[in-house]
């Protein structure tokens, strides 16, 4: 019986319309926070006492980075549900993720290059985070290109799942690494986030920003999960009753 | 004693937007030889490789001895020996080698059992070549070798016969009426009759999808 | 308002960085909604053609 | 009489190196293209064999991974093409057991080679004897670490057209803590100091590595069967 929610999850008609009806819950509270999060962080803020307004990029870098990594774990659980249980709404899931992941990720490059660069005098530098992000990216591109590599859709979700759970238990390993590695060569790091310290009008925004990014993902991932469902099913009456909508 | 009989419920494969297997129905028990024919593409290899629990079902049940082979998949393997359409041999091992090392990861094999099966398929002359020497039906014989080593109940055979003469086409029928003799269970994809005796050939026709 | 603009003289890494966040942003979302309607159109297209089972 | 699982892999293992003995110009590459290499550094930096040093052990890892990478591509390529590879699937011994033998072999075969190479190359680079054990000693333990990831990306390209170019994309992420670790091992041995830190670290990872890629590894090539 306590089962019976997973079933109707492993269901694509039930997860299609769940789908579909939750949308706009996350849509636009995801906007409502972003707008939200962008006006306190670039009006109601004071002025960071060191770095000044240059601070002011934690609250699209620290949100972008949050979200690479969220979007790499979701992936990762999501191709080892549908590895494990076969699953198809569970690659489904895990398809949708790859692109928004690695686009993001390059956000959080960006920005963290363009934080460092008064800090660094220059765009990049060693920095820790600023490696593991790129590394991050890295396995993301690798799992894009492992899937537009294989022809067969079915064969395509396993073998990039597979890859997603190898990298995901990478994923600390590498960021120990490179922390071990950084110790060694001391590279000046800027980007210590959640100083405890941190006056309530400069966190709160970060706390809106992060909240509205995860509220984007979710919109994000429905809105692709449908399409990735559907290209998954065969059933016609099904994908008639579907498209009707 | 598991009962040898291979069952096969309403199984459903698809290969990207191929509905490959649409709903097939099988039971080939002890003694029992079935022939899937079909055209190009039908899907027999497919059919095959899905009855070894290769490829995995996407709807309807595959048995062995009344249980599911997915329960227990490598004491299945243990029962079966498949050949695909190309020989499972390496171009720089001879023949003897080959054997040893394909069916030795299964059974222990002397160096008697790989001569007696070799003489069995008319193939004791070249068992020192490199296959790489061989012709295609050379190999093809090597590979029956190998099929009969492993002494394993089920066989699934996909294209027995391709590249064999004539004296070599009846070898293939006389190895499976052997095997059928003992209660093997045999299922093989053909394009033509295999000229088989102690068993009244059944068919499955498979249409291309 | 200029002196918003001014960013207290970080105007030229603050800016960019919110510019290309908010065009992934947007871009994801228009990524998003696009490849939902692609997966409809070839959904429909193979319901067309009979490539689905009943 | 059925074979147990650790005679099946020893038969795969005697098998691939009876094979690669057969056909040596494989297993020669990746070592011609790590000296290839090796040599093309002095000559695009400088001959200056102080400012050599500097930067050896950086080459010699490098050049390293990148052959021991070229290898990989042969790992499962022959035997997925034969139908061997489908007859290990149903053989009905363990395929973790199987593909790690198979890994075992591929890591003898190159791994071993260019450890015992490394030195050499090492040597032209300025690298003082005392420093050697430092390069074949991490060499060795690294190898076998990226011949256990790399063998889940080569089971994973199976199948796919050109896989050389996805195979390095797909495992060079996975190897960049091998390389820190490794590079780092071999930095401290140039110096003169002691590089046990490094050197557990690493074999930490080959512990890790032996016990888990194998079974992603043969997951992998279930996947590429289906």
């Amino acid at each position: 019986m306590a089962w019976t929610w997973f079933h109707r999850l492993g269901s694509p008609p039930h997860v299609y319309a769940l789908a579909a009806r939750l949308t706009p819950w996350f849509a636009w509270p995801a906007a409502a926070l972003i707008l939200a999060g962008l006006y306190g962080g670039l009006v109601l803020a004071p002025p960071d006492y060191q770095q000044g307004d240059d601070f002011r990029i934690i609250y699209v870098h620290a949100p972008s980075a949050w979200m690479s990594l969220m979007v790499y774990v979701t992936m990762a659980v999501a191709a080892a549900v549908g590895l494990i249980w076969r699953m198809k709404v569970a690659h489904a899931a895990a398809a949708s993720c790859a692109a928004i992941g690695a686009s993001f990720t390059i956000a959080a490059l960006a920005t963290g290059s363009l934080w460092g660069r008064k800090m660094w005098g220059t765009y990049w530098e060693w920095d820790p985070r600023l490696v593991s992000e790129l590394i991050l990216l890295f396995l993301f591109l690798g799992y894009m290109a492992l899937r537009s590599a294989i022809d067969d859709l079915q064969r395509a979700d396993r073998a990039s799942a597979l890859l997603a759970v190898v990298g995901v238990v990478n994923v600390p390993i590498i960021h120990y690494s490179v922390l071990w590695w950084n110790s060694l060569h001391q590279a000046p790091s800027v980007m210590k986030l959640g100083k405890p310290d941190m006056p309530a009008a400069m966190l709160a925004p970060l706390l809106i920003m992060l909240v509205g990014f995860t509220f984007l993902f979710v919109y994000l991932l429905l809105v692709r999960l449908r399409g990735e469902i559907l290209r998954r099913e065969r059933t016609a009456s099904w994908i008639r009753e579907a498209l009707a909508e | 004693m598991v009962r040898r009989s291979i069952q096969a419920e309403r199984i459903e494969l698809w290969r990207g937007e191929r509905h490959v297997l649409a709903g097939i129905d099988l039971e080939v028990g002890a003694g029992e030889m079935l022939q899937v024919t079909g055209a190009n593409g039908s899907g027999k290899t497919s059919l095959l490789r899905t009855l070894c629990g290769l490829m995995h079902l996407e709807d309807g049940r595959l048995l062995w001895g009344g249980r599911s082979v997915y329960e227990d998949l490598p004491a299945f393997h243990s029962q079966l020996v498949y050949l695909g359409h190309a020989p499972p041999l390496k171009a720089d091992l001879t023949a003897r080698e080959n054997l040893h090392y394909w069916v030795g990861i299964r059974r222990s094999l002397g160096a008697a059992d790989i001569t007696a099966a070799l003489e069995r398929v008319g193939a004791a002359a070249w068992g020192e070549q490199p296959a790489r020497t061989l012709s295609a039906g050379q190999k093809r014989r090597v590979a029956l070798a190998g099929v009969i080593l492993f002494a394993a109940p089920l066989w699934l055979l996909d294209e027995p016969a391709t590249n064999l003469d004539g004296e070599g086409q009846r070898l293939v029928g006389t190895l499976i009426d052997e095997q059928l003799q003992c209660g093997g269970v045999v299922i093989v994809a053909v394009h033509q009759d295999l000229p088989v005796r102690s068993a009244e050939p059944r068919r499955l026709e498979l249409s291309a999808a | 308002m200029s002196e918003f603009l001014y960013m207290g003289g970080y105007a030229a890494f603050v800016w960019p960085s919110y510019a290309l966040t908010l065009v992934i942003v947007a871009l994801n979302v228009i990524w998003a909604r696009r490849s939902l309607d692609q997966a409809r159109a070839d959904a429909r297209r193979r319901l067309l053609r009979g490539g689905a089972t009943t | 009489m059925s074979t147990s699982a650790l005679q099946a892999a020893r038969l795969i293992l005697a098998r691939d190196l009876r094979l690669a003995l057969r056909k040596r110009g494989q297993f020669v590459q990746p070592l011609a293209f790590f000296a290839i290499v090796t040599t093309l550094f002095p000559l695009s930096i400088s001959p200056d064999l102080a400012r050599l040093r500097e930067i050896a052990s950086g080459v010699l890892w490098v050049a390293a991974l990148l052959a021991s990478l070229l290898a990989l591509e042969f790992l499962f390529r022959d035997d997925a093409h034969d139908g061997t590879l489908e007859q290990y699937a149903l053989s009905g011994q363990s395929l973790t057991w199987l593909v790690f033998a198979k890994t075992t072999a591929h890591w003898l075969l190159t791994g071993v080679p260019l450890a015992l190479m490394a030195p050499l190359a090492g040597m032209s680079l300025g690298v003082p004897y005392a420093a050697l054990p430092g390069i074949i000693v991490p060499i060795a333990l690294g190898t076998l670490v990226l011949s256990l990831i790399g063998a889940i990306g080569a089971a994973l390209t199976l199948g796919v057209r050109r896989s050389g170019v996805l195979l390095t994309l797909l495992t060079l992420p996975l190897a960049v803590p091998v390389l820190i670790f490794g590079a780092q091992a071999t930095d401290l041995a140039i110096r003169g100091a002691s590089f046990a830190a490094p050197l557990y670290l690493l074999s930490a990872m080959a512990v890790l590595g032996v016990t888990l890629a194998p079974l992603a590894a043969s997951a992998a090539v279930r996947i590429s069967l289906e």
